[in-house]
């Protein structure tokens, strides 16, 4: 009867079927320093997540991340397209609203409101300058 | 050195310290251990349970038992607790005058006014006659609807729909002209036909505004001022609802009648005064003020409150084998309570929250058999036997031993049965008082305020935070965090409250909300510990004058509470007294305040005797 | 037949009634209609409102403007209302002593206790010491982490971590042996370094245990009884966190010091009363009833209450054209209320619920140029224009239309600025009282409780339920049940606690839960509404005997709220009268008594005359 | 702003990405009076669904309500075997372990249940015999 918490980082290597956000990026070295503060973000709020790269192709960070919220068993991904563009949206949203979207300074934050937008509870603000 | 065990026997748990001595009075502290206390406080019912726990205190020490020297045990005079509840309301439907459950889906919004008519007959009913068509049990809501739609286009105005099934909304969304449907009436049978009916539901989210006033039921039957003080009692009792039925019959009625639940008598050592029980909590607790110290209660014979105390006195009696009459209640606690009660008439199986009133009892009985105890207890063990001081003495020497204590203190033992309090004055020259209703009467009122009917449960609500399942994979607590888990939730939890217990999480089945369960269980500490622990304070300290209290420790297992003692913290904040949970030895926590001071005062009076034999 | 339009210049609101009265007194309504009073009530600024509302009414009712013969004006004399609040109470943190804020993703759980020391000090710290490492900002997480689990490794014994960044779960999840690490500490280069401090987190959903407790504090540093003394307020500014961290500095400490606001002067017709304000609403209102009725009421120069009554009195003086030392205060409604507010030397950007007082303050002014506001009425409608009786006899004609209702009556009147009744024996004597706070006062402590700084907003979240966006497709309401939309709701709507109005669904900017805000909302129409009821029939009803008021109609604008008529039922539901909403003329609800009354007055007027004349 | 809520007759007929519990059943004559009784178990919780037919296969009931399920907006579905018998499944559970299942005669109470699936309250229990 006694269910133990997800423990965050060993999420990546988990099952399809746990709960988990979705983050999908293009193959590119630069994203490595993005995925780390996106991660943090979620990480952060303790909502378990995983990382995947996407195939080949021509799609935007608002392509990526609505197909990483359908792929989520959480309803939410995150798209990041290969100029570092970070989008995150929610399975049951019209493909062209995505729940927030913001430039490669933005990653932490943009982590912490997937997470949030699982959790319910409103959004973090973006602070000045990034760590990113 | 020699090996020492403290043990105190509690009403609900036996708590030991297993430690060494030294000629000079220095005491080295082992070990500790509780469990549950066996049988009945100071009887020899108790050995095997000491016998238990001092084994696993020295087990813990890793000592053997054949060392050990000498055992401690407090003067264990049985204070005993009962308790009873009576409803001192009931709410009586006559002549089915109205309906006022709330079905979670009635159809329609609005307000309809016509005479009561059977489904069936409503071909019979004349065009541009106002109906109330009433739908009885095995018609397909597509029927319903149909039969309803023919009425209307024949010019018969359909004002309003009372069903049997749970079909409101399915009716609702199928008729040309939508009007308020209410559903789910078990005994739609018993509505009386022909009469005058009015039928309301409100918006999603609202309540009924025309029902719930009495002008608003006078404008919709054209009543007369007469008509409207009769009727006023129905708009009352139907305030909150979001739908509801009225219907107007000759000498309908709904009444809150005060249940004469009978006289309380407080005996007190120099005055007596008799009480209604049904004036409530607050009422009985200022009489009892006025006779204090009680010496006895009395319920007049034959009614509620004389069938309470009789029932607190025969538990008593068997107990601890005193005969009935010789039982002294010697304090009393009335707690204000509600229980969920089916209306008298209702036609949907209405609930009302009746008030009811709590009553818990304490008895001190006589010294119980502790020569004999204490003898068994050297043969079980092997070793001397000792009878400690007095109970409170000895906690106030164990609360003591919490860091930052200094005389005068005041212990607060918050335990099951009862609520105890001690002070310890410069002059060391200690006063206590045993409070009826602890614990125990918190469960008890959780158990009945939620309608559970398990007090298991209701001791899991008592003790550990509620959380809702929102998903297979996560709960929400109710601090409004979310908690994630890697595999699904068990299908029993899924949309539930349930309590997140050391043992994994239990569904609540009851249809109450996380913030319902919540206020119950918070208010129910609240009347029953902060009312006891200023009693206490207020009774113990020097001129009942809280502020000259100094240090406040509290102990006792409601202590290890997660809210009482922030409640209590808040409670007497205003009299800026250092208050908070005792940490026995620093490292006890509240627990094991008597067993420790039962060692503290064998070890000075050992230090003494050497210091003077020396 | 007359056309005779009855008109009510209210303080915030304006009604219109059109009616053709007979010869023979008999009046048929023809419509009604209503508007925002133009201008302060009684001088020429309302001619615009009137007509725009009369005009609309005979619009309705589909007659010329030119058949108006007659128009009946209220006495309007204005009655107006102030209000200020202060708060009293100011929690200041000296020497940094704690953390008290409650960052939502604190990290580890447990308790920690060493010496603070900067981050970039940590490979200095000697092996086998006990540390709590403060990191300060631009220290990445990853860092952090290694820095620490390297000074353990080196046999540093890192007992826990202040962090300023939002990182604690972060670190926390990466050091070897977990630690209670607080973040988000703003000003975490102002905690002091080389002191010994305790950090401790609580699991989640739980409230911390050690360092709430004064004896827990004691135990962790061990401190003596004196400076247990000493830090007890610290425990206490901390019961209820999640997190905490206490910092043993020489001196720190917290005081929770009341402000001294000032003695607020209650001068009554025969004696006159002082009062301190921060001694809270309930004296206030206890002293007031002592001198009652008020003649005036004056605040001690230079200190808060003194501002405040200044304040009213400029306003009034504005508001009127009277001299502000002629303006005299009639009436106080005092009500506890609480103010969100950063304590003063806190490190992380820590609130405090701030105790306040808010007061309300009512004064009649003399009959405004009532004459004058007739003739230019006159001229604007081209008809008759009579100034009628007094308003407190026509609001109590045009509550008797409301069906079921008979004299002995007592009216109700909830407006926006002050809480009026009236009652009308069978004798036909009326007595009438004006009290200040009514529906704008609710309006204000829904704002400034929630902080929200949106008069607009709060006003809304007075009027209309509360719900949950819980995606982007449903809400649920504040009752429990979901409501689903075609289209995805507004994103920013999504998550929050939004305000169903009729003009679509108004997010609200806060972090407050619906339990919350509802639990603000309906304290607030408790704390204005239920005080001013029961103490206006006190005041009116003879010798202030509840249970003596006959049939009670309540009235006004705030009686159309979803709640507060609901509220009224259930304070007075003990005293067994009747109660309701009024239901003007069968139709009208709450509205329109005034106007109803001035065509009820004439039309019996003109009968009599008919029936002497004739 | 204003949202109006879902008329629940016209969801048959609505757009896929209208939040919806699916039914997905065997395109057997024999369902449509269970059918009725499903979709009148949702209506009259005032949950929105969408009725479709299964392709050929043999599928039962927890295959069908599994596939509703992850084609539901609302992760909610019902799946109808060919002899009646009703499964309701959420897309987050485990496939073999699905939220509720019923004969034929439980169909009412099948429908009530997925709708209170989606709106979080208790579900409710089958009373006597059944209508279906
Ligand atoms: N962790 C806990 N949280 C809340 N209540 C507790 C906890 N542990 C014990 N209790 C309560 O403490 C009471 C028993 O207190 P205790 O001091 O053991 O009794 P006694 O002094 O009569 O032997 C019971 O009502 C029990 O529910
Ligand atoms: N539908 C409503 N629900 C709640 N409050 C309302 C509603 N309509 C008006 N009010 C409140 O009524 C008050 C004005 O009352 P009103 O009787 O019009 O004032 P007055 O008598 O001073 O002209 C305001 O505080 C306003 O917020
Ligand atoms: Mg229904
Ligand atoms: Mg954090």
């Amino acid at each position: 009867m006694h269910h133990a918490p997800v423990d965050d980082r060993r999420s990546d290597r988990a099952g399809r079927d746990r709960p988990a956000v979705t983050v999908l990026h293009r193959p590119d070295p630069g994203t490595r320093r993005l995925l780390r503060e996106i991660t943090a973000g979620m990480e952060e709020e303790g909502v378990p997540y995983r990382v995947e790269e996407a195939a080949d192709g021509g799609d935007g960070a608002r392509e990526l991340a609505l197909a990483a919220a359908q792929a989520s068993t959480l309803d939410v991904g995150i798209g990041v397209d290969a100029a570092g563009y970070i989008c995150v949206h929610h399975a049951k949203l019209p493909p062209d609203a995505p729940a927030a979207a913001g430039p490669p300074s933005s990653a932490r934050t943009m982590g912490h409101n997937a997470a949030r937008l699982v959790v319910g509870i409103p959004f973090k603000q973006q602070e000045g300058p990034s760590h990113a | 050195m020699t090996l020492v065990a403290g043990v105190d026997i509690g009403n609900s748990t036996t708590e030991a310290c297993v430690t060494d001595v030294g000629e000079d009075g220095k005491v080295t502290y082992l070990s500790g251990a509780l469990g549950r206390t066996s049988g009945v406080k100071g009887t020899t019912e108790n050995v095997s349970g000491v016998v238990e726990i001092v084994r696993l205190a020295l087990a813990r020490a890793g000592r053997d038992p054949a060392e050990l020297q000498t055992v401690l045990v407090n003067e264990a005079t049985p204070v005993i607790s009962g308790l009873a509840m009576e409803t001192i309301t009931e709410t009586i439907i006559t002549e089915s005058t109205m309906i006022g459950h709330n079905p979670d889906t009635p159809g329609g919004v609005g307000l309809g006014v016509g005479t009561t008519v059977a489904f069936p007959e409503l071909p019979g009913c004349a065009a541009g006659s106002a109906v109330i068509c009433v739908v009885g049990p095995g018609v397909d809501f597509e029927d319903a609807a149909a039969g309803i739609n023919g009425a209307t286009a024949r010019g018969v105005r359909v004002a309003g729909v009372v069903v049997h099934a749970d079909d409101a909304t399915l009716i609702a969304n199928r008729l040309g002209e939508p009007v308020p449907v209410v559903d789910e009436v078990t005994l739609v049978d018993r509505v009386p036909l022909g009469m005058q009916a009015a039928v309301e539901v409100a918006e999603q989210g609202r309540t009924i505004r025309t029902l719930s006033n009495p002008y608003g039921i006078a404008t919709v039957f054209e009543l007369d001022p007469e008509q409207t003080r009769m009727i006023a009692p129905v708009a009352r009792a139907l305030v909150g609802n979001r739908s509801a039925v009225v219907v107007r019959t000759p000498a309908g009625d709904i009444t809150d009648r005060r249940i004469p639940a009978g006289t309380l008598t407080l005996i007190g050592e120099k005055s007596k005064r008799s009480v209604e029980m049904d004036a409530g909590a607050e009422e009985i607790m200022e009489t009892l003020q006025r006779v204090r110290p009680l010496a006895d209660a009395t319920g007049e014979p034959g009614t509620h409150v004389g069938g309470m105390l009789a029932r607190v006195r025969d538990t008593m009696s068997e107990l601890t084998a005193m005969p009935v009459d010789t039982v002294r209640i010697q304090d009393v606690l009335a707690v204000d309570t509600f229980v969920p009660q089916r209306i008298t008439g209702g036609l949907a199986g209405e609930f009302a929250l009746e008030n009811a009133v709590a009553l818990a009892a304490m008895v001190r009985t006589s010294r119980g058999p502790m020569e004999l105890l204490a003898a068994r207890l050297r043969t079980a063990l092997d070793a001397e036997v000792l009878i400690g001081g007095v109970e409170a003495d000895m906690a106030l020497l164990g609360a003591l031993t919490t860091p930052g204590t200094d005389r005068p203190v005041t212990i607060l033992d918050l335990g099951g049965g009862s609520t105890d309090a001690a002070v310890s004055t410069e002059g060391a020259e200690v006063h206590s008082v045993h409070l009826a209703g602890a614990g125990d009467l918190v469960t008890n009122l959780i158990d009945s305020e939620l309608g559970l009917k398990n007090l298991e449960l209701a001791e899991e609500i008592k003790r550990f935070p509620l959380a809702k399942a929102e998903s297979f994979f996560h709960v929400r607590m109710e601090d409004g965090t979310v908690r994630f888990f890697d595999r699904p939730l068990p299908a029993d939890a899924f949309a539930r409250v349930v309590v997140l217990t050391d043992a994994g999480m239990h569904p609540i089945p009851t249809r109450h909300g996380v913030e319902r369960i919540r206020e119950v269980r918070r208010s129910a500490k609240r009347r029953v510990f902060v009312v006891n622990a200023l009693r206490a304070l207020e009774q113990v300290v020097p001129g009942g004058n809280i502020r000259r209290t100094g240090f406040v420790v509290v102990l006792g297992g409601s202590a290890l509470d997660f809210e009482i003692p922030d409640m209590i913290a808040e409670a007497v904040a205003e009299f800026g007294i250092v208050s908070g949970t005792g940490n026995v030895r620093g490292s006890e926590g509240p627990r094991n305040a008597v067993a420790t001071g039962l060692v503290v005062n064998y070890a000075s009076a050992r230090a003494a005797g050497a210091a003077t034999g020396g």
